[in-house]
């Protein structure tokens, strides 16, 4: 019953800095608005579309889409209403289309409207959308909690410029979830109360929810299972031993489900050093001295035992994996062979590429150039565990590691004035997490085209990372964004990732990063999900007795 | 006859416990003293007055020390005789302040400068008599009119650093008095003081004394001061007793070598009269052999002209000048070589900015100064360091003067350092000799200078200014600060420099027998100028300004025979000296009464 | 007058009764009787030896992994813990990583200390000619202190980064990757602690330049330059002292918070405040982690404080003599 | 007095202007980006869209001059409206309604004004770490006053001990300690703060005496071993004074003497070491704040600079800075009050 279950408690290590998911793209943001506005269509815990503001997801089959993948329609639920007791119509989700792509706006899921060329209410509850070109993914708008709908009566007047300004708005938005806000503090906490117009009479079982945000992630880890002063806190990125070690308090338990979040090294294929000129610097026209031969890039790969990384920094929360498209599983090449460490193997083989020791102290060398490596990362305890063992795997076949770590707010902050981005790469390898937003790699895979790689020319803008270049590759990019067919399309898509991962070792991965959090003992109904928000189905969770 | 005597020192033994293991304060000491009178104690520096009489109050336990030995009889008002070395802690804070009321040395700091004067005065009435609030302001009142205090009523509310020197040992002393104690401790009332208010002082001392009817023991090293106050004397040198007597008989017929030497050593005003030039004091033990008289040349050294120095006070909300401190104004006068000028005045009327502006190290506002012919006031930064070779300054405080963190043969080396005499070897030969030169020994060369006594750090100053081999030496206050024996002996040898080596000197000094002993020509001085000038017989055998005549006055003299009758002795507060922006005052206009001795004829403000 | 000894003798000056010491020896017999600072200088050598001897004498290497020897915990758990996982070849335990407590407690201190006393000699520096230029050049004291209030609200953190930004990479190339990281970060942590020190020194040599052996200076024609240096200089001493020893604890905590917040040394770099700032997670399980290097940092820090206590007694001539 | 401290308060602007100037440039020097922390999954041109939406695109002057005016000319009016129309103070004016819907200092982060957020963490800084200062040094100095007036004692010697050993360790280490201690080992203290509990009733007061502890703890730790030490250092400088001697010498029982005449004179420089203290309740509790998630304005500072949130982290620097300036001014003027022998004029 509606509100019988009290109040929750839930805990973000990071605060919730606003409740407008176009504003901020930060996981916790989106999280949190997810409570409040929906999108037409979610994903479940599989990675499978669900519907949710409408009656079905719309598909070719069922005529959704058509047949061209041009367009899309969706059909609004009979009888929803927004929190303030109007009725939600399609005018609404036009209003949030536009809302987004308005060029002023500064709209940051605007990739999710890539394509659209038009939207169209057809009635008060359908809606058409209408893209530039054959989309074979045209779940991009209003699907996942990265784009809900707005309120368009609430937001009429925060368009373009005025969208940063609304800050009333952007705190309380109206909207179709089982929560409303009722107090907003940003960076703080936030107090909700149960949507007395939730169209699910009998939902959500508590009344109120407080959403409590800053501290650290051993303390967050504490507070849920060691004192039971919460009830769920969020993304406990823990060394597994701590994390062990503090779930023996017994008040209550881990979750944990994978995504496509993949921890990977990236090699630079082309020269960082500092003695060349700034305009040539890290880019294609300096080759990398020794990292350019794959035999090298190889050998570091199989110098590396991701079982005992696995088991050092993420416990039941990695997986070793050798791809760089892990999941969803019709994507993913069954590729394992580099989860056993090969020392000698990558001895020999940099031996067989004239790689050797020859002025005895330790480190291998061919004409003159030295495997020495600058290893670069963001400052974070399991990264740095991580660099530290990666760094002895390699001094034992003869690589001397120079270890970095930049600051998160630098290394992945795009300052082209900073010589420390992960995307200027002035370092031979570089490790960091990625992965792709819902189900559908192909912008993801789409990032390794020639020229997309950052520059002087593009203000280091760009996102082939490593300065990949395989016109074989760029091929395959154009033939999967022609596909429609999801058997091909998978087939394209591993084919790729074998491309970039083990036929070039240009991209390492190391661990499938999943997702931990905790709940107490006493809360119920909780399913992680992490193709969507991890409070998607908030509405169901409740108090066990 | 137990009963005459308020309080009995027995053979009194104080310890301080050191980090260097035990050291004797006061090794054997009895005295008494008995209602009504006045014993004087005196000594040198650090031969146990304080000490003893800090165990009579027992505070000395507060400063590390502990009373070893000897008794403290006191006699209560009751009639009663305790023990003060054995009371307790609960019993001498009655005593403290009740019966015994003491004055400090330092009327700087013996008050608290948070409390005002009416709260630090009612404190110990309250405590003592329990009056009321009121009451107790009452009688503060009261007290402050007794010792005469100029609008007592404003005093009461104002803080301690607002009052002037003199006034504040007057608070001192009502405190003292305010419970009406039956014996009275007086610490050196008044040797941090100008002449003027010590004549006050100790005239309004005198009265406390024969109205109450108290008791006091009064501790000094002044033997002029002595033969003041005293109907009893007690002679301390390094920690004991020397000797014990009537006044009339120490100072007649002393006994102690100690007190010989001492008494020897006081210069008396008038002792000169009748003589033209100055000449080192006749002091014990130095042989029987007259010293000759200095002469002199005549030839001009160091010639003044118009000499202004102003310092500005910053005030509003832009800090521009809006007044100015007319601390020298027109000042002229010729130091001749080989012969000292004497500078005196009341405290603030100038002296020392006189001093400094003839080196430049303040900067005069206007006026000539010329050393040897040279213009002291139109040299660069760099010929100015270069004149200063010629003349050197000696200050008032030998430890404030006297780097505490360098040892003594660098600061003596100092000069000839800067501007590069000598190698190494020579400095340190020079350095030798100038310390044989102020009859240091050689083995002082490696100490610091607070291992030394105040006479022998002010001849290491001295020492220091003669390393340039200097022609003109200004000397601020010099001796104020010494040992009578002391300064007889720094004074002497600053006259043996001069016929030695034929230094002129310019002696600041606001001790007219001592400025009597060793110069040649006096400058009176009053609120930045100067208001007679001239020979020193001429000044001081025929003062003619009404100012000189009221100092002369003033001054104590050592013979308790010529005591002054208290007459009153009310001198005019000194008027500020501050003026504001624009303000020209007058030139000065000199008479001259007779060759040489001039006397200023236009208005000085007093 | 015949019997009398000769009465010079009474108005001779008292001379001081011991013999003039060399000036080293006389500090040395001051310090001597300070217990505590002897103490203090006792630990900071035994803890300097330990950091600089330390690796010839226990030589596992502080960076070298082993993954079979992990979590290992101090031998003297056993004490009461008969089945805890100890290890003679692991006195003090060892990591998760695997490597071993002492030798990076070794490692650690090496680096802390060099931070530490780098940063606090900086700090001085920089505060001392501070407070001294702007205590005694009058046009100076302005703008100098208007430049500590500056400096009092900079954050550190921007500063930091922005410091990396542009000199890790000359500094990197001068000095080696840690030694540039280093020179960073003492430069940065000097450069946001030195104001009170400058606001200390100011206000004493105020106070000083009033007095009458700078005067003194002057009047025998020692130039500004000496001035500072003779006369002034040695006189702050004793302020410059307790200045320097909060200075030390303060980089010490400094760098350590900076690792804290994850802005500090590589991660191949220990340092005492990274490795408590490391083990605080672990904290229950293995209280040895933090407590070690706390510990360390906080006998570090005493012991400089009780040092510099007594060698400012010694230091002074005034309280020497007493 | 008045004319000294218009004076210095007039001096100040142009200082303020001075440091909000450098620190600007300093902030557009750092290399951090807020697109920081957007998922990599943002493609490139869309975080360009979002920057330049942001205004980062123009040139740092313009940038600074626009701030400029917002936090002095337009948070002003907002805040005279806010006086005029909710204040207890002022609330009987007239409502002014001078703001205008101007564009105001926005946080990058929340989109919302900065200043608002500063003032809706006022409550809990105050209460968390403006209480732990106070609690520091009513601590400290009792322990300063009776470590001086028995010097060398056993007790001073242990307070000196103690207070270093507080000073020496850092917060983050303390922080975890008392809540492995007191929270989960004991259940005594809550770890996490709530910062929307409302004091109402005894119970309620009690939870917030409970749930203040722990970080107060931690904090006041600093504060008691600097303070102390200053106490210390003072009341020996004025227990060797000679009007100590001139107040025993009237008889004052030792509990006057100390606790009246020299206190009162030491705490003339312990007053100003105080005041100057004071700024840091207001940035320097960052590690406690994070740890205990009190979420005061130092969580929010390093929110913000892990955010790169330019805007807020200038504001907050520069009251920060102000605040400063302040209570240098303020630690002069209590010097001039206390100390009756200071005149500024
Ligand atoms: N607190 C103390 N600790 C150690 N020694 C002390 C202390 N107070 C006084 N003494 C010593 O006791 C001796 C007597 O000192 P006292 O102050 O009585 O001299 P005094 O005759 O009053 O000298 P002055 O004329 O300078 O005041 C001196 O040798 C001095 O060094
Ligand atoms: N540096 C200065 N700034 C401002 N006023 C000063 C300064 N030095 C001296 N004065 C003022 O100038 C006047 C004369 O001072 P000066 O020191 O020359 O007197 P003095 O006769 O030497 O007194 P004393 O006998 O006390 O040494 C005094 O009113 C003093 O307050
Ligand atoms: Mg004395
Ligand atoms: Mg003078």
């Amino acid at each position: 019953e509606r509100g019988s279950d009290g109040d929750v408690k839930v805990l973000y290590w990071q605060a919730v800095s606003i409740m407008n998911p176009y504003l901020s793209s930060g996981t916790k943001d989106i999280e949190a608005s997810s409570m409040v506005i929906e999108p037409l269509g979610r994903f479940n815990e599989t990675g499978a579309m669900v519907p949710w503001l409408v009656d079905e997801i719309p598909t070719v089959t069922n005529g959704g889409v058509s047949a061209d993948l041009t367009s899309i329609t969706w059909k609004i639920k009979d009888g929803l209403t927004w929190s303030d007791g109007s009725a939600f119509t399609a005018e609404d989700v036009k209003f949030t289309a536009d809302y987004c792509m308005d060029p002023d706006g500064g709209c940051q899921q605007l990739a999710k409207f890539d394509g659209v060329s038009s939207i169209e209410v057809l009635d008060p509850l359908t809606v058409k959308v209408t893209f530039e070109r054959a989309m074979p993914n045209p779940y991009g708008p209003f699907m996942g909690a990265e784009s809900p709908i707005l309120q368009k009566a609430q937001f009429e007047n925060c368009t373009g410029a005025n969208a940063p300004t609304c800050s009333t708005e952007n705190f309380y938005p109206v909207g179709t979830g089982p929560f409303v806000v009722e107090d907003f503090r940003p960076n703080d906490v936030i107090t909700f109360k149960a949507n007395d117009k939730f169209r699910d009479p009998a939902k959500p079982a508590f009344a109120t929810m407080t959403l409590k945000g800053g501290g650290d992630v051993t303390s967050a880890a504490r507070a849920v299972l060691e004192t039971a002063e919460f009830d769920y806190a969020w993304n406990l990125q823990l060394a597994p031993d701590v994390l062990n070690s503090i779930a023996e308090g017994g008040k209550g338990q881990t979750v944990s489900a994978f995504g496509t979040l993949v921890e990977r090294l990236e090699m630079n294929l082309t020269n960082p050093s500092a003695e060349l000129p700034a305009e040539t610097r890290a880019t294609v026209a300096e080759p990398h001295p020794f990292l350019s031969d794959i035999r090298v890039r190889k050998a570091l790969s199989m110098a590396i035992d991701r079982e005992l990384l696995v088991e050092v920094g993420y416990g039941r929360a990695g997986r070793p994996t050798c791809n760089l498209v892990p999941a969803p599983a019709m994507f993913a090449s069954d590729n394992t062979e580099c989860f056993t460490q090969d020392l000698e193997g990558a001895k020999a083989l940099l031996e067989e590429a004239g790689y050797v020791d020859s002025d005895g102290d330790g480190v291998r060398e061919k004409d003159g150039v030295k495997l020495a490596i600058l290893y670069q990362t963001s400052t974070n305890a399991v990264r740095q565990d991580f660099q530290l063992l990666i760094k002895d795997w390699w001094r034992q076949i003869g690589v001397e590691t120079e270890l970095r770590n930049i600051e998160g707010a630098v290394f992945f902050g795009g300052d082209p004035g900073s010589p420390d981005t992960f995307q200027k790469f002035y370092a031979d390898v570089e490790m960091y997490a990625n992965n792709f937003a819902g189900t559908d790699p192909q912008p993801y895979l789409a990032m390794y085209r020639c020229g997309n790689e950052p520059k002087p020319s593009s203000q280091w803008l760009g996102a082939n990372i490593n300065r990949y270049c395989d016109p074989e590759y760029d091929k395959l990019i154009d033939e999967l964004g022609q596909t429609g067919e999801l058997e091909k399309r998978a087939e394209l898509a591993k084919k790729m990732n074998e491309m970039l991962t083990k036929e070039s070792y240009t991209i390492v991965p190391l661990v499938d990063r999943g997702r931990v959090s905790a709940h107490s003992n006493s809360l119920g109904g909780v399913i992680l999900n992490t193709w969507d928000s991890e409070l998607w189905n908030v509405a169901d969770w409740h108090r066990v007795k | 006859m137990l009963d005459d005597t308020i309080a009995e020192i027995r053979n009194l033994r104080v310890e301080f416990q050191t980090k260097d293991g035990p050291v004797l304060g006061v090794e054997d000491v009895s005295f008494e003293v008995r209602p009504g009178e006045t014993v004087c104690v005196v000594g040198e520096s650090g031969s146990g007055k304080s000490v003893s009489s800090l165990s009579l109050m027992r505070l000395v336990e507060y400063g590390g020390g502990k009373i070893a030995g000897g008794h403290l009889l006191f006699n209560r008002a009751d009639g009663e005789q305790i023990d003060l070395a054995e009371t307790p802690a609960s019993l001498m804070r009655t005593i403290r302040g009740n019966e015994i009321g003491m004055i400090f040395q330092e009327p700087m700091t013996a008050l608290n400068p948070v409390f005002t004067v009416g709260r630090q005065l009612t404190e110990g009435l309250r405590l003592h008599k329990k009056l009321s609030r009121k009451e107790a302001q009452a009688r503060a009142l009261e007290l402050l009119r007794q010792v005469r205090i100029p609008e007592p009523e404003r005093r009461l509310t104002q803080y301690p650093h607002e009052l002037s020197g003199g006034m504040r040992q007057r608070v001192v002393i009502a405190m003292a008095l305010a419970c009406e104690p039956r014996l009275l401790i007086a610490d050196e009332p008044t040797t941090a003081l100008d002449v003027t208010i010590q004549a006050e002082i100790l005239a309004l001392m005198d009265r406390l004394k024969r109205e109450t009817g108290t008791a006091v023991m009064f501790i000094t090293h002044d033997m002029a001061v002595v033969a003041q106050m005293a109907d009893r004397v007690v002679v301390m040198f390094r920690g004991n007793k020397v000797e014990e007597g009537a006044v009339e008989e120490i100072f007649a017929n002393p006994k102690h070598d100690y007190t010989r030497a001492l008494l020897a050593a006081v210069p008396r005003l008038g002792e000169m009269s009748g003589t033209d030039y100055p000449r080192p004091m006749r002091l014990l033990g130095q042989g029987d052999k007259q010293a000759d008289p200095i002469l002199g040349t005549g030839e001009p050294l160091l010639e003044v002209r118009n000499l202004v120095t102003r310092f500005p006070v910053k005030g509003g909300m832009l800090r521009k000048t809006v007044a100015n401190v007319h601390a020298v104004e027109d000042v002229s006068f010729t130091v001749n070589k080989g012969e000292t000028l004497s500078l005196v005045g009341e405290s603030g009327c100038g002296k020392s900015s006189v001093g400094r502006s003839l080196l430049r190290l303040v900067e005069p506002q206007s006026g000539e100064i010329r050393l040897a012919g040279k213009d002291v006031m139109a040299q660069t930064p760099d010929g100015l360091r270069n004149m200063r070779r010629d003349m050197q300054m000696i200050f008032q405080d030998p430890f404030a003067s006297l780097n505490p963190q360098m040892r003594l043969m660098e600061q003596v080396a100092e000069p000839l350092r800067n501007f590069g005499i000598g190698s190494r070897s020579e400095m340190q030969d020079k350095v030798a000799s100038l310390f044989d030169r102020v009859e240091l020994p050689r083995s002082f060369l490696r100490r610091y200078p607070h291992e030394l006594s105040g006479g022998q750090r002010q001849r290491i100053a001295i020492a220091r200014a003669l390393a340039l081999n200097p022609s003109l030496i200004v000397a601020d206050e010099a001796v104020s600060a010494l040992d009578v024996s002391v300064q007889a002996q720094v004074l002497n040898l600053m006259m043996e420099l001069q016929a030695d080596l034929g230094l002129s000197y310019l002696f600041i000094s606001h001790d007219m027998a001592v400025v009597e002993r060793v110069s040649h020509h006096v400058g009176v001085m009053y609120l930045g100028r100067l208001v007679e000038i001239g020979p020193r017989r001429a000044v001081f055998e025929n003062p003619q300004h009404p100012y000189t005549q009221a100092l002369m006055q003033a001054v104590p003299v050592a013979d308790p025979t010529l005591r002054k009758e208290e007459k009153d002795l009310n001198f005019k507060p000194i008027p500020s000296p501050i003026h504001p922006i624009g303000h020209e005052p007058e030139a000065s206009k000199y008479q001259e009464v007779a060759p040489g001795h001039h006397v200023l004829i236009t208005d000085c403000g007093y | 007058m015949t019997d009398a000894p000769p009465p010079i003798q009474a108005l001779q000056d008292k001379v001081p009764s011991a013999p003039p010491r060399s000036q080293w020896l006389d500090v040395w017999s001051q310090f001597r009787k300070h217990s505590g600072a002897m103490v203090g200088a006792g630990f900071l050598v035994f803890i300097t030896l330990f950091v600089l001897v330390g690796p010839y004498i226990w030589t596992l290497d502080a960076q070298a992994l082993n993954m079979r020897a992990r979590d290992i915990r101090p031998i003297y758990t056993a004490l009461w813990d008969s089945g805890a996982k100890v290890d003679w070849a692991h006195p003090l335990g060892s990591d998760n990583l695997g490597r071993d407590g002492l030798s990076q407690l070794i490692a650690g201190g090496r680096s802390s200390l060099a931070v530490g006393w780098a940063a606090m000699v900086l700090t001085l520096v920089i505060g001392t000619t501070v407070g001294v230029l702007s205590g005694f050049v009058r046009k100076l004291d302005g703008p100098l202190m208007r430049l500590t209030d500056l400096f009092l609200s900079l954050p550190i953190l921007p500063l930091l980064l922005v410091a990396v930004t542009f000199f890790r990479q000359p500094l990197r190339a001068a000095f080696g990757p840690e030694g540039g990281m280093f020179v960073l970060i003492v430069t940065v942590v000097a450069l946001t602690s030195w104001m009170p020190t400058a606001r200390i020194v100011r206000g004493d040599i105020l106070a000083l330049k009033e007095r009458e052996f700078v005067l003194a200076a002057r009047s025998i024609g020692t130039r500004p330059l000496h001035i500072i240096l003779r006369h002034l200089l040695p006189n702050v001493l004793s302020p410059i002292m307790v200045s320097a020893t909060l200075g030390l604890a303060t980089a010490i905590i400094t760098e350590s918070a900076l690792s804290f917040l994850g802005v500090g040394f590589p991660s191949d770099f220990p340092t005492w405040g990274k490795m408590l700032a490391d083990a605080v997670p672990r904290m229950e399980d293995f209280p040895e982690r933090v407590l070690l290097p706390g510990v360390a940092i906080s006998l570090t820090v005493l012991a400089v404080n009780y040092l510099g206590d007594g060698l400012r007694d010694a230091l002074d001539p005034r309280t020497r003599g007493r | 007095m008045l004319t000294f401290a218009i004076r210095r308060l007039v001096l100040t602007v142009p200082t303020l202007l001075f440091i909000s100037f450098v620190i600007f440039m300093l902030l557009q020097l750092a290399p951090g980006d807020p697109m920081a922390q957007v998922p990599l999954t943002v493609p490139d041109e869309v975080k360009q869209k979002m920057r330049e939406a942001l205004g980062l695109g123009e040139p740092p002057l313009i940038q600074y001059a626009k701030w400029l005016k917002q936090m002095f000319w337009i948070e002003p009016k907002v805040l005279i409206d806010w006086m005029t129309r909710e204040s207890a103070l002022f609330g009987w004016l007239p409502d002014t309604n001078l703001y205008q819907g101007e564009l105001r200092v926005l946080s990058w982060q929340t989109r919302s004004p900065v200043m608002d957020i500063i003032v809706q963490r006022i409550p809990q800084t105050l209460w968390v770490v403006g209480l732990s200062y106070i609690v520091g040094i009513l601590i400290a100095l009792p322990i300063g006053i009776y470590s001086a007036y028995r010097q060398y004692s056993v007790f001073d010697q242990a307070g000196t001990f103690i207070t270093m050993i507080g000073f020496s360790i850092p917060p983050f280490f303390t922080g975890p300690l008392l809540i492995v201690v007191f929270s989960v080992q004991l259940g005594w203290f809550p770890s996490i703060y709530d910062t929307t509990h409302v004091v109402n009733d005894w119970d309620s007061f009690v939870f917030q005496l409970r749930q203040m502890i722990l970080p107060v703890l931690v904090l006041a730790l600093q504060t008691t071993a600097q303070i102390s030490r200053y106490m210390r250092g003072a009341m020996l400088d004025n227990l060797r004074q000679d009007y100590v001697r001139t107040a025993r010498a009237k008889g004052l029982s030792e509990a006057v003497v100390v606790m009246v005449h020299v206190l009162r004179n030491s705490m003339i420089p312990v007053v100003t070491v105080i005041a100057l203290g004071v700024p840091s309740i207001f940035g320097g509790a960052i590690i406690t704040e994070s740890v205990f998630k009190v979420n005061g304005i130092g969580q929010l500072l390093i929110t913000w600079l892990f955010a790169n949130d330019l805007p807020g982290i200038m504001t907050l620097t520069f009251i920060f800075a102000a605040l400063i300036l302040l209570f240098n001014l303020i630690a002069d003027i209590l010097y001039g009050i206390l100390d009756p022998r200071i005149r500024y004029d």
